[in-house]
């Protein structure tokens, strides 16, 4: 796997948390981007409180997912710094981030394959 | 005559429930348009009546139903403003004169509201604005003058066929009005961006459904408060309105089950309106017999008007023209055969007398053609100015987010 | 007596709130189910409104309302397609005759929406259809003639008795006949693919609210309606009806609280309806103090049904019978108990008249094997013969879909 | 008087729309939420139904409506648990007292329903139950007391004024009462976590619509109903109940549009209740023209009030304040302004009458003050007991989930 | 790619057993996952079928795909039999499991990578 | 890596080529497909346009996502340029389409690898 090989960022977040991660990856020159909502639970198997003498346990949590392409994983690393940054709150549930490789990507509009 | 305060009563509870329907065709239309779209085309239904609602005090309801002036074109001004319109009763009526006028209100709101079906999706709304008051003032306010008001055309068609034409609910005024002014308004504004390239299915058949339940609710106000008195012609108005009703939604359902092996909720639905709009004319004067099959007539009509629609490939989005259109017409018409002397006092086909059918025909096409023509020009006006349809980026972003800086169903939370 | 004009206008409003309720009912129902099932749901309700309103005007009426024939198991057929119903009032009433038979016609229409609930998110269309005319006419028919229309059963219950049984406005006819005719089908039809294996979440509880918020509204008009004038006993059913509701709702929320920590909305909302439910018998003959007891001990009962129905494994799906049925149920059997001679000339238990507890247990009791029982054979005969349930394959891929040929809620645009 | 069947039909119907408004409400603010809290939101107006109409016939209705005791503040005893009051006429009116007090009882639901805006999706179940108790009781009773019942408050503003203030249907009891009290509570509730730092988009604007229209349906029982007649008095106030509404939408649209670009269907929505809430003081009081300028100035001033609100960073969540709170406060002196003799018998500024500005004013100024302190002092009360809020992870989670157990929209199947 | 290279499984299987998956996997000490809602058709285009005489063919089925990501391939591996087990019906529509390798894996609650 | 690693295509396109695209992959024998809606901006950041004397930016638009796996690269550059065609209009907005690397995928309902 050559450097400049593209990545895709898979980021998973609260979604709270999606207007200033987007800011901030704009500010980085990271515009692009896909989102959808998800539901999810970590390690903690989600959040588990007391109400009114009874345990409840909530366990699919909404977050949502953000998928960022970039070209190399220099740029891929530096995306994932960024959207750390603007996405912690250092509460169990601040979410994941995972680096996926990506063997080609075309742009439709044009047809051509792009880094 | 004084106040006749069971009349009060059930004017009061109609008056509410006819409002409220207009407000309820919103959800009916605002379910079959697409997600991005769904704000926008419920707002119309609001502003429908908020624009007709100021408009008809102002100057609506004295051209509708002031004494003739203009030779019968519209009403003199005597009640601009609501002047002499009080709590003594209306001419002819037992209720409240202010009652009477806020009754009909309700009607002259949902009227421009039905016809915002013909732009759906692509309206601008400055445009619309300026189109309400326009439409209401030289369409609406004439043609209830025309056929409730006293003008000229009662007097003429009687001359010409030996019949006077007769509306009881707004078959003609409300009906044929909207739906064929709908026509003329989706041939100037055009298709939708990708219509006939892409289907545009309706985002949320549950909302279109809530609408469909309070239309049908609020219908018993706009046929049986059309009596303008809690008694036995109310009483068979409610009746027959019913019962067309669930004809429509049978007929139509059962011809799309035939045809297609499904039955869509939304043919139900529509027929269900299909039937409420055919009988609307004809509900004080039919007997729910003759309810049956004005009903179920009308259901087969519109499914093939509807059909017929998609067919030549026409933009008229929400179908006001295939179903208070094609319906209205076709109600207007079946009370000329069906109408019993003894029930509202006018005999129709069926018992003998083919003039009312003519004067009924004749009624009802002056007003289509008066419609269709004026709304038309009425279109190209609006659109030559101001503009009656908002941009192609601005179509394909939707009319939510650019017109009403809101999305319909959040993102995200 | 002649007409009286007020009762007229109340009536009118009322047949349009009950009318409501029926398409209300659709929305109640649809939330429950689960996304695929939402416009199969909704539109049941629509269908039985439609077909049973047919059917109502043909044949429904005069069996339930013709004086007896069959030595009281229905009524003749001089009513039979309205004939001899027209504006002059109804026997013993002051509203119009037509509107009468109207009141009814709702009340007969939504009955048999209610028992949708038995077959939801698994019926046949076809199956269904068939059924629905035979149920009214074989079982909501009769029923509401021995309740109503002079039958059999009350001399009967007061030979064996000493009282007769009193039904202010369907506890026994509407909610005991439909709630254990729905159990009665969710024998026959059986439960649900995978019922028992995972949930069935509801799909849209907004929705379901907005039909418990109709519901609310219109139950006014079905019971402070039934008093069939508008006086101080209609106002005494609409309070009641009120309290009850209310009591229903705080009963079955808090109990659900107390047991299970949370309160679920729809545990506040279906409280509200077994309380509706349980006052449907009492509404003319009880005061408010009995409503809140007769409303409470609703919410408790009901809830207690629905835990055993889940707990045994009973696939009735929406609770027809656990609300609808036990609450009916309940509530014929306490107007036996606080009725009182002040407020609608009965008096119950509490007022030293053991009898008339005896008549409604009796009445109940008799409807309750009648319904049960005709509708299990009705059920089989159609499940053999058209097929009362839809394939597997058509059943996991959602009625909607299948029969209808829609998708509640669009995807992608 | 003798029973009024006229005013009684009218009134059964009437009682129906305001409690249909009740949970009418519950969508619309249920729309304004988040996706996790809507469950929750439309609760918690069943609840101030269901809570306050038993409260209500057991102490509410003597407290309100009870001849004067300790010195006015509230009536005394002798309604208490509906004690004497039956079928014959309220005292006068000509409907009968039992529906008078079924009425009186949807107001004081919808009042405490009103205020649930303040603590929107983070109040604490059980707080909000003990409140709404303690609320309705010595906040709402004594004030519908003084301003409906007789109060001290007439004699005293009589005293230092010269004129009685008038409240047509509620703009003070209800609106100014429910407006200031959500004032109140939202400084003891805090803001939402998170408010101020990222937006909290209506999850579901369409569902809030269905709401804004059950409102509009609902409050022409809610002020054409104040008439307790079938009367002009009740006409005048239809009419210009929707020509306020009307006025009121389309002054908050306009202006939101001419200041961002954009019209908001929620601005639109929220101006047809500004103006709906600022003429119910005055509807049985003004002429049309008085009301779309009430209507208009209540659309522009809540309009800013809510931004106001919002530029200061106050969270009062759903704007009870901005819209009731205001809107009731500008109707009470608008009221002052505008009455007319001839339509109500009271005479206002423009007719030369400026004792009755100063009434209305001072009237409004005491409920504002009233309302306002002892509802802080209350919410501190509850707040330091069993405690108003929930926690930061009940909140996070969201109430629907935590508190009933329940997600509005099933995800899966 | 090493051993010990993170892996993400993704499963798209029947929503109703949604329930008995997410169990199994906790069982077996899987218990973070994301999962969201899609629609899809395999080979089979979907179902057809017969109704009133006239054939339907249905082609996108809901479905719920999951989402987790584990240390290594092995786990992967492991996870994907336990998914199927519970997944399994028999019939055409079970879904797919397909596994993507991870270049690397952020916890962002802490900001350090993840094995 | 070598050639018969299956592939997934992931293709964000516009909402009404959808069904455009589906009819072009089956033509070509792809008929398993896998779909959501999402939202996303490209690098235009969306569409910025002026309405009544106001600039709006209308950042995030709806798309849908397609995945599907096939068994080769070649397979996927194929089913690429397939949905290339069908969905480009040659506006901003026709979206993007990424080839990731698949490890290995299987059939549930067989329990089986498949290629
Ligand atoms: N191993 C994983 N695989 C897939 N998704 C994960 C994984 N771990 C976490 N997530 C996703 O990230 C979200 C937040 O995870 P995390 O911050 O670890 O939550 P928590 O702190 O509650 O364990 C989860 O809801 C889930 O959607
Ligand atoms: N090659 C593929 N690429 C992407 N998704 C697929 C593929 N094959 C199957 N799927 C997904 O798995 C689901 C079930 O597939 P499968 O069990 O193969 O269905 P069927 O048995 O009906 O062919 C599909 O609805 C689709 O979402
Ligand atoms: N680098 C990327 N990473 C993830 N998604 C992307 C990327 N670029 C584009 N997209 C997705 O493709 C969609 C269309 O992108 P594109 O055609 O580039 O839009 P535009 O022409 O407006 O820049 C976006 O809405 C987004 O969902």
């Amino acid at each position: 796997m050559i450097a400049m090989q593209p990545v895709k960022i898979e980021a998973i977040i609260r979604p709270e948390k999606f207007e200033e991660v987007k800011r901030s990856l704009e500010e980085a020159g990271y515009t692009a981007l896909t989102v959808y909502e998800v539901r999810g639970r970590g390690e903690q198997r989600g959040i588990e409180l007391e109400y009114r003498g009874h345990r409840i346990r909530v366990e699919l949590l909404p977050k949502l997912k953000l998928e960022i392409v970039v070209p190399s994983i220099e740029d891929a690393e530096k995306a994932a710094r960024i959207i750390m940054e603007a996405a912690r709150t250092g509460k169990p549930g601040d979410g994941r981030i995972f680096l996926i490789p990506v063997l080609k990507a075309y742009k439709i509009r044009t047809g051509e394959e792009t880094p | 005559m004084g106040i006749d305060a069971a009349a009060t009563a059930w004017l009061l509870a109609s008056t509410a429930m006819v409002v409220f329907m207009t407000l309820g065709l919103g959800f009916f239309y605002g379910g079959l348009v697409r997600r991005k779209n769904v704000v926008a085309t419920i707002a119309l239904c609001f502003l429908s009546l908020a624009i007709v609602s100021i408009q008809w005090i102002i100057i609506g309801y004295t051209l509708s139903f002031a004494p003739n002036t203009l030779g019968g074109f519209v009403g003199d001004l005597r009640y601009a403003l609501l002047n002499n319109v009080d709590g003594s009763p209306a001419p002819g009526t037992g209720i409240p004169h202010i009652l009477y006028a806020a009754f009909q209100m309700a009607f002259a709101g949902i009227t421009l509201a039905i016809l915002t079906s013909a732009f759906a999706e692509r309206v601008s709304l400055g445009g619309f604005m300026l189109l309400a008051v326009l439409w209401t003032t030289l369409v609406y306010d004439p043609v209830a003058h025309w056929v409730w008001g006293g003008g000229w055309l009662g007097s003429f068609v009687k001359t010409v066929t030996g019949a006077t034409p007769v509306d009881f609910a707004g078959g003609t005024v409300v009906h044929i009005a909207s739906g064929f002014s709908a026509l003329a308004l989706a041939l100037v504004v055009g298709k939708r961006l990708g219509f006939g390239e892409h289907e545009f299915p309706p985002h949320n058949i549950p909302l279109t459904l809530i609408g469909a339940a309070i239309l049908w609710f609020g219908w018993f106000g706009f046929n049986a408060g059309s009596a303008l008195a809690a008694n036995a012609n109310a009483a068979n108005a409610l009746m027959v309105t019913h019962i067309a009703a669930c004809a429509g939604a049978l007929s139509w359902g059962l011809l799309s089950w035939a045809k297609t092996g499904r039955m869509g909720s939304l043919g139900i639905a529509s027929g269900a309106v299909a039937g409420l709009v055919a009988i609307t004319p004809a509900a004080g004067y039919v007997g729910p017999l003759a309810a049956i099959i004005i009903g179920a007539a009308a259901g087969a009509a519109c499914y093939a008007a509807l059909s017929y629609r998609l067919r030549v490939g026409l933009d008229e989005s929400l179908d006001a023209w295939a179903v208070h259109g094609v319906g209205g017409l076709l109600g207007a018409i079946l009370t000329g055969v069906f109408a019993e002397k003894a029930i509202g006092g006018v005999a129709g086909l069926i018992e003998g007398n083919p003039a009312q059918l003519a004067a009924q025909v004749l009624g009802a096409l002056i007003v289509m053609a008066y419609a269709f023509t004026v709304t038309y020009l009425l279109g190209l006006l609006v659109d030559k100015t101001v503009g009656l349809r908002v941009t192609e980026t601005e179509e394909y972003l939707g009319l939510d987010i650019v017109q009403h800086g809101e999305e319909a169903y959040s993102f995200g939370e």
